[in-house]
């Protein structure tokens, strides 16, 4: 199977890979010691299917003791030991490795190797969602491959280019900025994947991912996004659309520390004039929604009927009449003291999407006297200023985790990824109490009132979540989607009858 | 009949520069004319759902792009973007040309040599991409030192050129006499322009079209003005991912830079046909 | 001859160090300062930025950050790429052979058309044939090169579905293929992306060696040829061809600048992994090494495009073989 | 009857369209050429005397128009109506020819054996060594000392005269029937003229052709030639055997370029020269063309164009003071105030 993909990969090793390509293409080739099923449940361990680990067990609220697989082997034939899980979380935890990933893993104490086969892990503290943390963000990686190698070093290493795995998988071959090919391995303790290999194709940007697609080229594409591309997928006979809940949303997010963005009446009015609906239709047609909150249809959490702000121009230029910002020199932006309303938000080049929406809340505000000037910055230079406050407005993208705890990572007081600067007593009381409930039916009422307090105070707008739509060749079967994570089932896909040879 | 006339009645007789001349003055009368002549803003969002990517019709000739404004509004007032950038930069390269030149010829071979040589090193530098890393090294450049970047780098092969156009002209008998009168050396930098003028115009005119094609390559990178400031480059960039859906978002700016370019070209050919007689016949038929 | 030699060996070296000067001169004194890693290791711990700061020799003046780089340089050591966490001089190994093929092809195909177009226009100088040939090349002279590519996508892609939509290689071509598939695969790949540069670049050379023909068959020595009975095929390319040629073969050593910036909007446009992607990449994410590394090639590049300009021309034009 | 002369030239006429109008630079010459003889043909330049030398080759296409009545014939074939192809058989093997600048003739980028060698392979089928051969023979033949290397030389590698003696060779290495030598020594200094001349005079006699010789100096045809031929603004003026023309000069422009050329021993400050200019070719003088240059001028040369009037057996000149020659005793050649150069 060939999966068309923008974008290639940068390094093929779990703390340090980055992209989505190189993510996807990690998932495939390294063992978790358990992962999630189709439900998305992170809360209880009833979710979580066995990978590496055969069985695990809770010692007690602080200690799940894993039992590894006897017949897990790395595909250069030495045998998987705890000592490679130790390894592993040694590797996530080093500073010089620098892992992206390492705060995920935050809440494990340590993991200790009780024998060859068994490996504790000490949380913490006592919380719903251990298993999830430690299952689902650390990938087991060959201790006896990667020692020698200095951390710092890590990435630059030949292994991280040509990886030795014990996934489904093996890595055959990656031809930097062209493919990278993977095949099954049929020796796998769970059973061989029905494909028999699998290509990302690294191709310069969606629309041409679609177009190989439609000549035949490629067989599958993650996320065909918007509308014009979603048309012409829909219309080809070999093709079909496999919609699936999408872990992205996508809005604007006000430095709050930035006068006058701290003035939560006015970020509510400009948050009233944004007409999202327009917007997601004129991105994606029947196929995006507006998003109920800071949250994506993957999460379970979406369906909350959360209250928000409505769409009201009227109302929107009544508060900013009533905050003193009027336009007094006729030029059609309202001024307070001198001072005219105007927004810098940042776009990073590489979003088509964000780029078009963001002409279109351009419009729209402008409509109510507020100007928007656009910033489009590369997007590394785009993250460096975010990462750093160095902005009045950014237009975010964030693939969220499929567990909401996670989103306390943007909005919670002082958290790392707090980009906007949002500070809300309100909030984090209110977040607390929805972390700690240990079901789902416990909690979902409690995570409605996050939703709200997020929408009430107006951090950011929450413009859209689309519906995402995988595209894939007809002559594939058994397609399965996991929304977090597309090609988490890939192992099951497979030809269809009529289409073997 | 003066040389002027002259000149004139050659270029008039080139049927091409005619046909350049008429184009630049088209697109020279979009660009001034074209909140006039656009039936709708260039920003103007019209309608983005029922709108959208609309092909060319009579309401809208050129199409509709993705945010449903229209292609055929936004390639006239594209004009006014790569008209400013290439008049304007093509002039200041034209200047910095010429007194590079004028100095190389007349301050005596070591400042020639130092010149030249320079020029020599200079010349060896692809213009794009120096261009290109200041552009997007200093995230976001105002469009007066887009066209001071452009101009300054585009004055290298010129003030060659003049440069020999003096030393020529300085072996003639009036620079001699000149020198010998004890003229100093801004007198006859002054006496020598309106000789090394034509050369400077046919440079510069030639200049205007590699500047507005690099400006919207710069546009094309996303590295030019920032939207919604319609630019040529910017939106052959947008229509670039709708090539296969709505083919007519690239093609309009497209043909529109064509033209111009080309415009500039046959005037700068028939410039050089009609003020450098020397070079006739190696130029276009 | 030595001193030809040592003269031309100043030249290019004059040529590189310019090019690794000026891209030093231009990142550093742009705001900001150069990402290393990304932005998330960068907010990891300011401990961890400063040790990679460090490690990369950031953290020195100015001058010595140079002196070292120009001295590392010397031995062949390009350092590493920030963000792509490679050793420079490897990455450009891997696309810099891309960008030659797709160069070269360009370079020959514009010349073997450059010169047909020229010779039928000098021949029938004045005709219309000749008006037409020239209206055409300067069509392509005046046309931007990525918007040329990208018309040449819809239709030899898109509409006609000949040719490959971009990338250098077809998905997932089996280990066993042989030689001539894969090799017919990446000439299939090529065609468009070669064209395109080709086209312009054809435009360039047919204007220039038209002229150049023309004035050369102005010549006593080709009416002397003719008066010597030869036949007009001769005369037109033993004659006037090989002696008009010295100036269009400079002209090709000095268009590898043309050459490197129209391949970084060329290969753009065709998802071409060659050396113009990688330097646009790394200027757009700041990655100082690796921008420093494409300058240099790119200056070794134009240095040997003169110095092969110098080498062809003196081949051509015994006139030059001082 | 006889057979037809080696070289016949009937009323040729060639024209040039330009900006400034129609220039008839040749306008009706009728000259001949016997086997093995040599003719001389004498005029300033700008007089079209090089154009009737390429014209007899058709090398004035396709700027230039030869006329529709006129015709060159080689041994009574028409070349003019010749196609192409068999036109190319003759250029360069039964009529060669060679240019003033000998530097501007050879192709600067190719060795000057290979020019020779080529001329003979496009002629005769003959293997590459065999014309390489032949290529030597030729050098050898017009006296180049080395010739293997020479031959291996660039023509900038040459001086003057080696060059024009290469240009000889190439010219005789198909044995051509006839030469034409256009301006064969203006170019080269003063002693190196005399060797080439020699050198001419003798392979004539070695090799039986004729000659055309074309020249602007009275002076090369004296004793080299047995006819003469002078030309002025595209016409023939006056032809005679060279003796008859030095001794009996009928044509005052014949006067007058006979009195330019230096003679030996003498030692003069400047040459005396006819006054003025050849006028352009694009509009020639109404009546006689040498009128308004003539000392003895009258009416009659102003509105009617004399015709080639014979004088004496094989004397001919076009000048009404073969009818009236009174006239030229009443108004000497001193007596004009001429300007000493043109403007």
């Amino acid at each position: 199977m060939v999966i068309a993909t923008p974008g290639d990969a940068d390094v093929l090793l779990p703390p340090v890979a980055h992209n989505q390509t190189a993510s996807h293409v990690i998932e495939r080739l390294f063992p978790k010691l358990a992962d999630l099923t189709l439900a998305l449940n992170t809360v209880d361990d009833s979710g979580f299917a066995p990978v590496l680990a055969e069985r695990w067990e809770r010692r007690d609220s602080l200690t799940i003791a894993f039992t590894l697989e006897a017949r897990a082997r790395w595909q250069d034939g030495v045998p998987i030991t705890a000592d490679d899980v130790v390894f592993s979380l040694d590797v996530y935890r080093d500073t010089l490795a620098a892992s992206p990933y390492a705060p995920s893993l935050e809440p494990v104490a340590e993991i200790t190797a009780e024998n060859a086969r068994t490996a504790v892990v000490r949380f913490r503290r006592v919380y719903p969602e251990q298993l999830y943390d430690v299952a689902y963000h650390l990938y087991v990686m060959p201790k006896h491959l990667l020692d020698s190698v200095p951390r710092a070093r890590l990435a630059s290493s030949t292994f991280a280019r040509a990886p030795v795995g014990a996934g489904p998988w093996r890595f055959v071959r990656w031809t930097p900025g062209a493919e990278i090919v993977v095949e099954a391995d049929t020796t796998w303790f769970r059973g061989r994947p029905n494909l028999d290999r699998l290509v990302w194709r690294v191709l310069p940007d969606v629309s041409t991912a679609v177009t190989a697609l439609l000549g035949g080229e490629a067989d599958a594409l993650e996320v065909v996004l918007q509308r014009d591309d979603l048309e012409r997928v829909a219309g080809a006979p070999a093709l079909r659309l496999v919609p699936y809940a999408s872990p992205l949303m996508a809005g604007i997010l006000f430095n709050v520390r930035r006068p006058p963005w701290n003035d939560r009446a006015l970020r509510r009015a400009v948050a009233m004039a944004v007409d999202r609906e327009t917007i997601v239709r004129n991105l994606f047609g029947p196929y995006g929604e507006v998003p109920i909150g800071s949250t994506s249809r993957m999460q379970w959490i979406a369906g909350a009927p959360a209250r928000q702000l409505p769409f009201d121009t009227l109302a929107a230029r009544a508060a900013l009449d009533a905050l003193g910002w009027r336009d007094a020199n006729g030029d059609g932006v309202r001024e307070r003291g001198g001072r005219p309303l105007r927004l810098a938000l940042l776009v990073p080049t590489t979003s088509r999407a964000r780029q078009q929406a963001a002409q279109l809340v351009q419009d729209q505000l402008r409509r109510v006297g507020v100007e928007l000037r656009i910033q489009p910055l590369e997007f590394g230079v785009f993250d460096r200023r975010t990462a750093a406050g160095d902005f009045e407005a950014m237009f975010f993208s964030w693939t969220l985790d499929p567990s909401p705890v996670y989103l306390a990572h943007w909005w919670r007081s002082g958290a790392p990824d707090n980009r906007g600067g949002y500070a809300s007593p309100a909030f984090d009381s209110l977040f607390a109490e929805a972390a700690a409930a240990t079901t789902r039916t416990e909690a979902l009422p409690r995570w409605q009132r996050v939703l709200e307090q997020l929408n009430d105070d107006a951090p950011g707008v929450f413009i859209y979540s689309p519906r995402n739509h995988a595209a894939v060749a007809r002559r594939l079967d058994g397609v399965t989607i996991r929304p977090d994570s597309w090609l988490a089932m890939v192992a099951s896909w497979r030809l269809a009858a009529d289409a073997r040879p | 009949m003066t040389p002027g006339a002259a000149a004139w009645r050659r270029f008039r007789r080139h049927r091409p520069a005619v046909l350049g001349a008429g184009l630049a003055a088209l697109v020279t009368v979009a660009t001034l004319a074209a909140p006039v002549l656009a039936p709708h803003g260039p920003t103007a969002i019209l309608d983005p759902i029922a709108l959208q990517l609309r092909p060319p019709s009579p309401a809208h000739p050129l199409g509709t792009d993705a945010l449903s404004r229209d292609v055929y509004s936004r390639v006239l007032h594209g004009a006014r973007v790569s008209l400013t950038v290439g008049v304007a930069a093509a002039a200041l390269a034209t200047i910095v040309a010429g007194a590079v030149g004028l100095a190389a010829g007349l301050l005596g071979p070591r400042t020639d040599a130092a010149l030249m040589r320079s020029v020599d090193v200079l010349l060896a530098l692809p213009r794009l991409l120096v261009v290109m890393t200041a552009v997007a090294l200093w995230e976001s450049l105002p469009l007066a030192a887009l066209v001071g970047l452009l101009g300054a780098t585009g004055w290298f092969a010129l003030s060659r050129l003049v440069r020999s156009r003096v030393r020529e002209l300085a072996a003639a008998d009036f620079v001699t006499a000149a020198v010998a009168l004890g003229a100093d050396r801004l007198r006859l930098a002054r006496h020598l322009l309106p000789h090394v003028g034509a050369t400077l115009v046919v440079g510069a005119t030639l200049d205007v079209g590699n500047i507005i094609l690099l400006e919207a390559g710069l546009s094309f990178l996303g590295l030019g003005v920032a939207p919604p400031t319609p630019t040529w480059g910017g939106m052959i960039l947008e229509g670039r991912s709708l090539m296969f859906n709505a083919p007519w978002v690239a093609l309009g700016p497209g043909v529109a830079l064509l033209l111009t370019v080309l415009a500039f070209n046959l005037v700068g050919d028939g410039l050089r046909d009609a003020l450098d007689p020397r070079h006739r016949g190696a130029g276009l038929a | 001859m030595t001193g030809f030699a040592v003269r031309r060996l100043g030249a290019a070296l004059v040529t590189v160090l310019a090019a690794v000067t000026v891209s030093f001169t231009l990142a550093h004194l742009a705001p900001g300062t150069p990402i290393i890693g990304d932005a998330e290791r960068l907010r990891a711990d300011p401990a961890v930025v400063a040790r990679l700061q460090a490690q990369f020799g950031l953290d020195r003046p100015l001058p010595e950050q140079y002196a070292r780089y120009l001295a590392n340089a010397a031995r062949g050591n390009l350092g590493e790429s920030f963000v792509l966490r490679r050793s420079v001089s490897s990455l450009l190994a891997e696309r810099l052979p891309n960008t030659l093929m797709l160069a070269g092809a360009a370079v020959a195909a514009s010349f073997g058309l450059g010169l047909l177009v020229a010779l039928l226009q000098a021949r029938a100088a004045g005709t219309w044939l000749d008006g037409l040939l020239g209206a055409a090349t300067l069509v392509f002279y005046s046309m931007p090169a990525f918007w040329l590519g990208l018309v040449l996508l819809i239709v030899f892609g898109q509409t006609l579905g000949w040719l490959p939509l971009g990338g250098m290689t077809a998905p997932g071509a089996p280990d066993d293929a042989s030689t001539a598939a894969r090799a017919l695969d990446v000439l299939r790949h090529l065609v468009l992306p070669a064209a395109t540069l080709a086209l312009v670049q054809t435009a360039v050379v047919a204007r220039y060696q038209r002229g150049a023909l023309v004035d050369t068959l102005g010549e006593p020595y080709i009416r002397a040829a003719r008066a010597r009975g030869l036949a007009e095929r001769v005369v037109l390319l033993r004659h006037a061809l090989r002696a008009s040629l010295a100036p269009v073969v400079t002209l090709a050593g000095m268009s590898v600048p043309a050459l490197l910036a129209g391949s970084v909007l060329v290969e753009t446009v065709f998802g071409w992994p060659g050396m113009g992607r990688l330097t646009h990449d790394a200027i757009q994410t700041r990655d100082y090494n690796l921008i420093f590394g494409a300058a240099l090639t790119a200056g070794v590049l134009v240095a040997l495009g003169n110095l092969a300009a110098d080498l062809a021309t003196a081949a051509l034009d015994p006139r030059h073989r001082a | 009857m006889s057979e037809a002369p080696l070289l016949e030239l009937r009323d040729l006429r060639v024209t040039y369209t330009g900006p400034d109008g129609t220039a008839r630079a040749v306008d009706g010459v009728d000259l001949v050429v016997g086997a093995g003889e040599t003719v001389g043909l004498v005029g300033e330049s700008g007089c079209g005397k090089s154009v009737t030398a390429l014209a007899i080759l058709r090398l004035v296409e396709p700027d230039g128009h030869v006329g529709l009545g006129s015709s060159v014939r080689l041994e009574g074939r028409d070349l003019l109506a010749l196609p192409l192809k068999e036109l190319r058989h003759v250029r360069g093997n039964h009529v060669a020819l060679i240019f003033q600048e000998p530097g501007a003739a050879l192709n600067p980028v190719l060795t000057v054996g290979a020019q020779i060698a080529e001329t003979v392979r496009e002629h005769q089928k003959v293997s590459k060594s065999d014309a390489w051969a032949r290529t030597v023979e030729m050098l050898t033949l017009v006296g180049i000392p080395e010739p293997e290397v020479r031959a291996r030389h660039y023509a900038h590698q040459l001086s003057g005269g080696m060059r024009q003696r290469v240009l000889i060779a190439m010219a005789l290495a198909c044995k051509p029937r006839l030469l034409i030598a256009d301006e064969p020594t203006t170019a080269l200094d003063v002693t190196i003229q005399a060797e080439i001349l020699e050198l001419l005079a003798d392979l004539q006699r070695r090799l039986g052709m004729a000659v055309l010789l074309i020249t602007h100096n009275l002076g090369v045809v004296a004793g080299h030639t047995r006819r003469t031929a002078v030309m002025y603004a595209g016409q023939i003026v006056e032809e005679a055997t060279t003796g008859e023309l030095f001794a009996r000069p009928a044509h005052p422009y014949t006067e007058g370029l006979l009195a330019a050329v230096p003679r030996l021993g003498e030692r003069r400050e400047r040459l005396a020269a006819i006054p003025g200019q050849v006028p352009p070719a694009t509009a020639w003088p109404t009546g006689c063309r040498f009128h308004p240059r003539c000392p003895y001028a009258w009416d009659k040369c102003r509105g009617e164009m004399p015709p080639l009037l014979d004088l004496a057996p094989g004397h001919k000149a076009r000048c009404w003071l073969v009818q009236e020659p009174v006239r030229r005793t009443e108004r000497g050649p001193g007596r004009t105030a001429a300007p000493p150069h043109g403007t």
